[in-house]
Formats: structure tokens, sequence, C-alpha cells
């Protein structure tokens, strides 16, 4: 019926995550997401399953399609073996490709993501990585971190890491041969395309806000300003 | 005379019997467990006015009286023998049946393998069969005296694929009604909670009963299913449900949560079914009809019948007018048999 | 709670574990975060009880951090997967083990989702062979580490120098375990004791003698969400979902908590510490927190490591009152040491002074 | 937010444990009829003021049975009391009149 309804449905997640809703609620009961955030999966699985255009451009738009946490806890209890948290992943996916993340404030936050994770994967190998986990951006990791943040190479040598060394090991430099596999994976599946998308929409958005490419980062990693919480 | 061997001692069963008994044939009635009356035997009062299920039952036994039954008696082995079915029981006797038919009936669905209901591992979680029982005897350890909050939780193994049956067993929404209207009896100071998706009150009467147990006894009614039960640490139960008609997460702790479990095709009869190639459908599990309008009573086997709940969830009127409509068609099928 | 009723499913979600011999991929969280975890994961099963475990410098992350922040598509994350499985292949394993909860989840996820969906394979073994030349396979089997570790609860709790045991009273520590959302979530079951009871470190707790405490939130996510921990101002969604289980779990009044996901036990950890400095409240004894654990923490412990080589200064909420419950000696002086007693300070104490 | 530059968000839960129903008691002892509602929403199609204003008296009744009081009254303060729902509810409840006693139970 709708465009965009077709094309969420080439996404796999939505062939395996959304079959005929029945609106129980089961899904937003134990929702970690639905009790702190005006959000209700039901509700989204519903507006998908309506095929409605106008309404699933209005999701792709907003800013309750990034309030999921990806639990899958919805999975569990669904009596349909609907997943709407893959139902999330494949909106969030088509918000990307059409650009349409960047106009919700949380969808915005994607340029950061994309910054830190996608980065530390081709830089390193790894999703998170030490050396770049900052004190200063993790205030919860506590006066800990501050610790081990000064004191890294011996904290982890005394933990039986080997930090930038060669053979295995946790946090070893892994090989460039390997990273540069990384990298064709990323070239040839649409991930290197997906940051280069996520890039030139945020950039744009950023002059439309004025703000320069660090502000921009600085600005969607700390800062929401609108009213998201569901009091 | 002809010999018809009805399997299963429950309402249907029990009335097929009487009618064919009444027409002249030779009925022999098999029923596995000591007593006959199936479900209904175990059941306190019916829907829609409360009628004791014990004089029903009563009305019914005395019905059947000529009928040949056997208790505590299994089919061991059925098959066809030319137009008939020899028919072994394990007590010993042989029967040569012109007809046989299927009043197997239904298991109620085994509330445990809903996990996140807690039924067995939390101690005031029941079943609805369990709460009939506890009208009948007041013996159940697992309802406490004056409780504060009590749940009903509808559609428990039914319109559920995850466990395994997707289709409405058709008869618990006017049961939970019925049932959250007794307990209130009982308990009147008690909040009564029925967790619903559709309230199916589809029954002569049956509107009226919602409507009364809203009005008259104070039940609220939350449109959104069960999603977890949790017990804490007062062994009191937390329910989380979404209320789907304001769009937002719902908590509440209540002392007794009563499961309506849904209606399976009963194990022991598909496996006698089974011998002579009569087999449950693959979308229910209950046993497929010749048709699914004009001819409920016939099993594409010839000279094989069905009656109550083993062809799909059927109330207690419903199963009564199957057991009639299949003396009929026993009837029917054997005098055609005779002019061939 | 009526115990033979859990019993009952536990039977119900027994999977066959084999018992040696596995091709072994770490976390990214855990190499980070609890690096000493992994290192006597390995210790155990290599030198303790003699298995082969293998383990090559060239497997990378799975993607699964980016794959759930919606970085990098499907099609990203299953050719990193096809690459790592083929790894193992090359090396010539069947078995594959992961030290990782998302990974696991996500391993899962993809064989499931390849099994459904041939021409889905069929493209991700033509984009491995594409970008890295290498021939596709799947493993025989899929473990995560914590399954493995169940598997040998009894030889550990065989070697075993404490129990998890209160040394004054006598009675058995009253342990809350917690598990990963993506272990039995998803796939129920693909785990040991299915989603709604897991057994996976139940069985370890009981093993090793102590009592697992049932309380309402039991099953709630950590409130780790992806995207709401990484970016700094969704935190609030991370903290307030473990803040829910604190506040559930705090009149059950457990000595400990056992996790097996990479981030569940930072979040638990670290939040108790945010919820002490922003709320002042604590949830411990004396005003300390709930010490947080990996399994293999645990399992060392009850093996009689010592707590420092085991990584349990990394941890903010401290564990000396619960070393001191089990009776398991340490010194004081060496917690914070580096390599060969290095001095390198010590962390500020957090403002309440006790966690 | 202090120096954590987040905070812990309040919980929207519905909690019916701690659920103060007192009012709610009196209203039905004015007008029993509230109980009778099934939640169809023929009332909310029908509102004239809902055209324009967000306006429902099925979720202002499910507000109140929730103990949430103001966003009954918000759900109601426009209405124009025309009558409409009344002429459509299929329980009959005199909405019209259910309506005023809400008004003057909960202001």
């Amino acid at each position: 019926m709708g465009k965009l309804y077709d094309k969420l449905t080439e996404d796999y997640r939505i062939k395996e995550g959304l079959k005929a809703c029945i609106n129980c609620g089961t899904c937003t009961a134990i929702c970690p997401a639905a009790e702190f955030y005006k959000y209700d999966p039901r509700k989204i699985v519903d507006i998908v399953q309506s095929k409605d255009d106008h309404e699933i451009e209005n999701l792709l738009k907003s800013e309750q399609i990034w309030y999921c946490g990806e639990c899958m806890s919805c999975l569990t209890r669904c009596p349909r073996k609907n997943a709407p948290g893959l139902v999330i992943m494949a909106l969030r996916n088509l918000s990307m490709e059409l650009g349409y993340f960047v106009e919700s404030e949380k969808g915005r936050q994607q340029y950061a993501l994309a910054k830190i994770i996608s980065g530390n994967i081709l830089n390193y190998g790894y999703c998170v990585y030490a050396r770049t986990l900052k004190a200063k951006d993790h205030p919860e990791a506590g006066p800990l971190w501050e610790w081990i943040e000064q004191n890294m190479d011996d904290v982890y040598e005394r933990n039986g890491a080997n930090l930038e060394g060669e053979g295995p090991g946790a946090l070893r430099r892994i090989p460039q041969e390997d990273l540069d596999q990384l990298k064709k994976i990323f070239d040839h599946t649409g991930a290197t395309a997906r940051i280069e998308a996520i890039n030139r929409y945020s950039m744009e958005k950023a002059r439309e806000m004025g703000l320069t490419p660090d502000e921009y980062f600085h600005h969607v990693f700390n800062n929401t300003e609108k009213e998201h919480l569901n009091q | 005379m002809k010999n018809i061997v009805v399997i299963g001692g429950g309402p249907s069963g029990m009335e097929a019997s009487a009618q064919l008994h009444k027409m002249g044939y030779n009925v022999i009635l098999v029923e596995k467990s000591p007593a006959l009356g199936g479900h209904l035997a175990k059941w306190d009062r019916l829907f829609p006015q409360g009628v004791h299920a014990g004089n029903i039952l009563e009305g019914m036994i005395s019905n059947i009286n000529g009928v040949k039954y056997f208790l505590n008696a299994n089919v061991q082995s059925i098959n066809a023998l030319g137009k008939s079915y020899n028919v072994i029981l394990d007590n010993g006797i042989t029967v040569l049946a012109d007809a046989v038919l299927f009043a197997t009936g239904f298991d109620l669905f085994k509330a445990e393998k809903k996990e996140e209901y807690g039924y067995g591992i939390y101690e005031h979680v029941i079943t609805n069969a369990d709460l009939e029982n506890w009208f009948r005897t007041k013996n159940d350890q697992r309802i406490v005296e004056n409780p504060k909050r009590i749940g009903f939780v509808h559609c428990v193994g039914s319109r559920d694929e995850k466990a395994g049956n997707r289709y409405c067993s058709k008869v618990c929404c006017a049961t939970a009604v019925k049932q959250a209207c007794e307990i209130k009896q009982e308990f009147p100071g008690a909040e009564v909670f029925c967790f619903y998706m559709d309230l199916r009150m589809f029954g002569r009467g049956y509107e009226d009963l919602y409507l009364s147990a809203q009005k008259e006894y104070g039940v609220r009614f939350i449109r959104g299913r069960v999603s977890e039960v949790a017990e804490n640490i007062n062994k009191e139960l937390v329910v989380k449900a979404e209320d789907t008609l304001s769009g937002k997460p719902l908590k509440v702790t209540i002392d007794l949560l009563v499961l309506m479990s849904g209606m399976q095709n009963c194990s022991a009869g598909v496996k006698v079914a089974g011998q002579i190639g009569v087999a449950g459908m693959e979308n229910d599990g209950f046993f497929e009809t010749k048709d699914s309008i004009y001819s409920l009573q016939q099993a594409l086997k010839p000279g094989v019948f069905f009656a109550g709940a083993c062809t799909g969830p059927k109330t207690l009127p419903d199963s009564l007018h199957e057991a009639r409509a299949a003396a009929l068609a026993i009837h029917t099928y054997l005098q055609a048999r005779d002019h061939q | 709670m009526i115990y033979q009723g859990k019993q009952k499913i536990w039977s119900d979600y027994q999977k066959e574990i084999p018992d040696d011999h596995y091709f072994y991929v770490r976390s990214c969280i855990r190499q980070n975060l609890f690096p000493a975890s992994e290192k006597t994961f390995l210790d155990i099963t290599r030198n303790k009880l003699g298995k082969d475990f293998f383990e090559t410098e060239h497997h990378t992350t799975c993607g699964g951090i980016a794959y759930h922040c919606d970085t990098i598509p499907q099609e990203t994350s299953m050719t990193i997967i096809a690459r790592q499985f083929a790894l193992m292949h090359k090396y010539g394993y069947e078995n594959y083990v992961c030290s990782c909860i998302t990974s696991f989840g996500l391993y899962t996820e993809t064989l499931e989702t390849w099994h459904e969906f041939p021409e889905l394979e069929a493209k991700i073994k033509d984009n491995l062979w594409k970008t890295c030349k290498l021939e596709f396979a799947k493993p025989k089997y899929l473990a995560h580490a914590s399954d493995i570790i169940y598997k040998y609860r009894n030889l550990i709790a065989a070697q075993a120098k404490y129990k998890l045991i209160n040394k004054k009273t006598g009675q058995p520590l009253r342990v809350v375990e917690h598990i990963g959302c993506h272990y039995g979530k998803m796939f129920p079951s693909k785990s040991v004791g299915g989603a709604e009871y897991p057994y996976v470190l139940a069985g370890m707790i009981e093993a090793w003698g102590g009592e697992v405490i049932d309380y309402p939130e039991r099953r709630h996510c950590c409130g780790y969400g992806f995207r709401q921990y990484h970016i700094r101002s969704n935190r609030g969604y991370s903290l307030s979902n473990t803040h829910k289980k604190f506040e559930s779990m705090e009149p059950y009044k457990p000595d400990m908590i056992i996790t097996n996901c990479p981030g569940c036990p930072y979040f638990l950890d670290r939040w108790q510490y945010v919820i002490s400095e922003m709320e002042g409240k604590t949830y411990g004894e004396n005003g300390h927190g709930i010490p947080v654990f990996t399994y293999e923490e645990v399992a060392g412990l009850v093996m009689g490591y010592n707590p420092w080589d085991l990584g349990l200064q990394m941890h903010q909420v401290g564990v000396e009152p619960l070393l001191e419950k089990i009776g398991i000696p340490y010194d004081p002086k060496e917690k914070y040491k580096g390599p060969g007693g290095k001095d390198i300070g010590r962390p500020e104490l957090p403002t309440c002074g006790c966690l | 937010m202090g120096k954590f530059g987040f905070a812990l968000s309040p919980s929207s839960r519905i909690n019916l444990d701690t659920l103060d129903n007192v009012k709610f008691a009196h209203l039905i002892e004015i007008e029993p009829d509230v109980l009778k509602c099934m939640a169809c929403g023929s009332c909310t199609a029908s509102c004239t003021a809902g055209k324009f204003v967000k306006t429902s008296m099925r979720s202002a009744i499910l507000a109140l049975q929730n103990g949430r009081n103001e966003e009954a009254i918000s759900l109601l303060k426009s209405c124009l009391l025309c009558g409409k729902c009344t002429m459509v509810c299929p329980r009959a409840i005199n909405t019209r009149h259910l309506i005023i006693s809400i008004l003057k139970v909960y202001q």
C-alpha cells in the first residue's frame, strides 16, 4: 500500500518481527523505556501495520523511535511472536537512510554514536576502547575511572590485559590486516555508506543550527531540550 | 441390535448415549476416569445464570438409565473391520461397533506452560478450575483469608502462538466474569480486576452478566494482556500489564491471581482417534470435521462421529446440542447404510 | 516461591553443552572493564580443568554494540560474524564460545535468520569471500561463556576453598542473579533454564553454597539500552531502570549480585555509586553498596584466587565486607597496586565515603 | 542535572497499589452509571468539542479509575454540554449529567 511501508518490509527484521499485532500491550507492560519515556511500542507497531505512509513518515521523523533500548524483552512475551524491538531497528534504519533522523533531537544523537562506536571498530577493532573512554564524558564511572585513566597501562597490566600488545589477550592490538578486513566489510556491506550519510545529513543540520561539527557533537551528546519523559 | 461405542463420559457423551439408547441402539459408553461428568463434575456453578453444575449433572446421569457404561476404562485398540470398527477396551471387553462417537472433550491448557504467570511457582496463582474446586469445597490453601485484591487473567493459553494455541477458547471470558462476581460475593471488600484483550460475551444473557459485574459488583476491567507476574517478599503477586486504553504500563499488587486456562483437544482422545486415522487439524489440534458448516458431527471416515469440545472450544449448551445432533447423524447414517 | 515448580521448568530448558575444545571470542566491554574475568575464565578452563580453549589475536568485535546503536546495518554485523565463524573453522574448531551476551544474542539471531532466509546466508557467504577471502562456516555448537562455567560448576565446587556461606552465621549468602537480556529473552530454548527462570547462574550459586533470591524485578533489564547509555544525556533511562531493580531487591537484603552479561555488572555497580551521590542512598549493609560480580570472579573467589588477581579493585562498590563475610583473606594494601607491587596511588573515595 | 548531566526519571506507570479512590467512590454514589462504561468510544467519536480540543468522556472515566484526576478534568474542560454523547452511548449513561457530577466531585 504505502511506499515507506514497502521499503520497511525489505528489512529482514520486519519480516521476522512483525506478523499481525493484536494490540494486547504485553510489550509495553514490561518495556524499560515505556515507564520513563513518552513511549508505547504497541502503538508504534500498530502504526507500522496500518501501512499509512503519512503516519509512518511522521514516525521516522519522531523522537519516539529512538527511545527503545533494544533489550528485546518484548520479544519474550508477545503472543504473536512479534518483536517490536526489531520493528524499531528497521524504522531507525530507514530513518537514517532517508535522512529523517535529524528531524528529532534523539535521532540526531546518531551522529555521536557513529563517531564513537563505528569509529572505535574501524580504528581499533573494538566497539568500546579504554583509550577513548574519557572520565569527563563518563562521570558515572566514578573516581575509580579517573584513577584508571591516569594509570591505564599499569592497571591493565595488573589486571591481566594485553593492552596494545602483540598476540592474543584482552585489549591486544588487533593486527592491521584484520582491521583492513573490517574496513572492507564496512565498505562492501553499507556501513561506510551509512557513516557517510549520517555525517552528510548531520552536517547539513549543524549548519542549519549554526553549529560547528565539534559543537554539534557536543550538543547532541550532552543536551536534550525537549520533554522526553512521560510524567 | 446395532452397537455404538461412545468414547467419553462427559456431558456430550452422556447426552448422546441417552438419545441413542432411546432410539433403540445398544450403546457402550467408555469413560477413562472413575466417574461420569467430565469437567462438569468439577465445576461449581455455570454461566450465565449461576445454575449449580451438580444439579445439571444429576439430571444427565439419571437420563442415561439403561446405557451400558464402563468407568476406569480405556480404549486399548480400535481398527476398521469392513464397515464396522473393532473396539477393544483395556478391561477385556471387545465390541464390534457399527458407529463410533468421539465425545472426548477437552484438556484444560496447562497453565504452568505460561511460565511468566508463575503457576506452580508462586503460591497464590491458581486456575479457573482450581477456583471452581474451591467454590465447591472451600479447601485450597492458596486462597488467603480476606484478600484485598484479586485478578483474573483472560486468554491463558488461548490466542497465543507461543503457547501453541492461536484460537480463542470461547468460554473463558464468560467464566472469568462469572467467577469475578462470585468471588466478590465471597469477599465483598476485595477489589477485583479482569485483564482482557477483547471481551467475548456472545451468548444469551452474557452481556447482562458483564454489565452486572461492572455495575453491581464493581469489577474493574483492564484492557491489556498480563505480561508478567512476580512474587514480592510478602508473597503477594505483582502483576504487570499495559492499560492499552490509556497507553500506559500498569502495575498492581494482588493477593490472588486466577488464570483462565483455555481448552485443547483431549490428548487421550487424540491417541485413540489416531489408530483409525482420525487426526487433529494442524492449525488448532481439534478433530477435523467433514465440513465446517453443515456436517460438524461427521468425521472424514464413515461411521465416525463427533460431539462436543473435541472439535473446538464449546459452551456446555453447545456441546449438548451437538450430542443430540450426533445421535441423529448416527441414526441417519446407519439407516442409509442398511438401505444400500 | 515453590522450588519444585522451578525445577520442572529448568528441566525443560537444558542444553547439551560440549565438554571441551572451544574457539574463544572476547567481549569488547569486558576487555575494558573486567579484563581479569576473561583471564580467569581461561585460567580455570585451561589450567585448573585442563580443557582446550583456543584464542586468536585475529578475532575482532562482532559489531554488536554498533548494531544495537543502529550505526551499522544488519548485513555488516552478519558479515563480521561470518568472519569470526570463518576464523573458528580455519583454526580447526567447531564449538564457538563468546564472552559477551550481546554477541551471543546476535550470533543466535544471525544463525536463525540465515536458517529462515537461505538467500541472505548466500549473500553473506559471498560478502565474506569478496571482503576477506575466507571460507564460510557455521559453528556446530554456540555457547556463552557462562554456559561453560555452568557446565563445570560442580568441578569448580570440587576444587573450591570457600563456599558462598556467611562464615559467622553458617547461613548461605543471599545472592541476586542478573541475566543479560540477550542471553535467553530472544531465544529461550538456547539458554539454560529459559527466559523466565534462567538457571545458568542459579545453578552456579547453588553448587557453590549460596541461596538465590527471587525478587519482583528480577527479570528487568539493567537499563544499558545501548544508545541510552553511550549518549550522556540519555543516561537517565539507564540509571532509572537500575534504580527500579535495586528498590525491588532491597527488602531481601542481598549479600551480593552475580551477572553473566558484560555491561550489567558495570551498570549495577556504577549506578549504585551515582544513586548514592544523587540521592544519598545505598542498598547494602552499614551504608555500603551491594557488591556486583561476574561469574568468573565468583568462581575465582570460591577457588581461592587472590581477589586482586580477579580484578575486584576495578569495581566501584567495595568487595571487602563480602570477602570478610565469606572469610576470604585479602591484603588491603595490595588492592590498588600496579604490576609488581608498583605504587600507582589510589582512587578518591566517593562522597558517601563508604562504597 | 548536577555533575552527571542526567537524572533519575519519574515513573509514568499506573500504580493501582497507591490509588486513592475516595473521590471515585463518592462519584459512584451519586453516579452509579459511571461503572457501566465499556470504553467503546462512541462519546469521543461524536464529541463536538473534541473536533477542536482534546476532549474525551471515555478517556476521562478511565483517567478517574486510574487516579489521574487532573488529566480527567482537562479532558472534560472544553465540553459544551451539548449532549450528543448522551444520545450515542450504547450503555445509556447520562454522560451529560455525569460530566457535571465529575466536575462537582473533583473541582
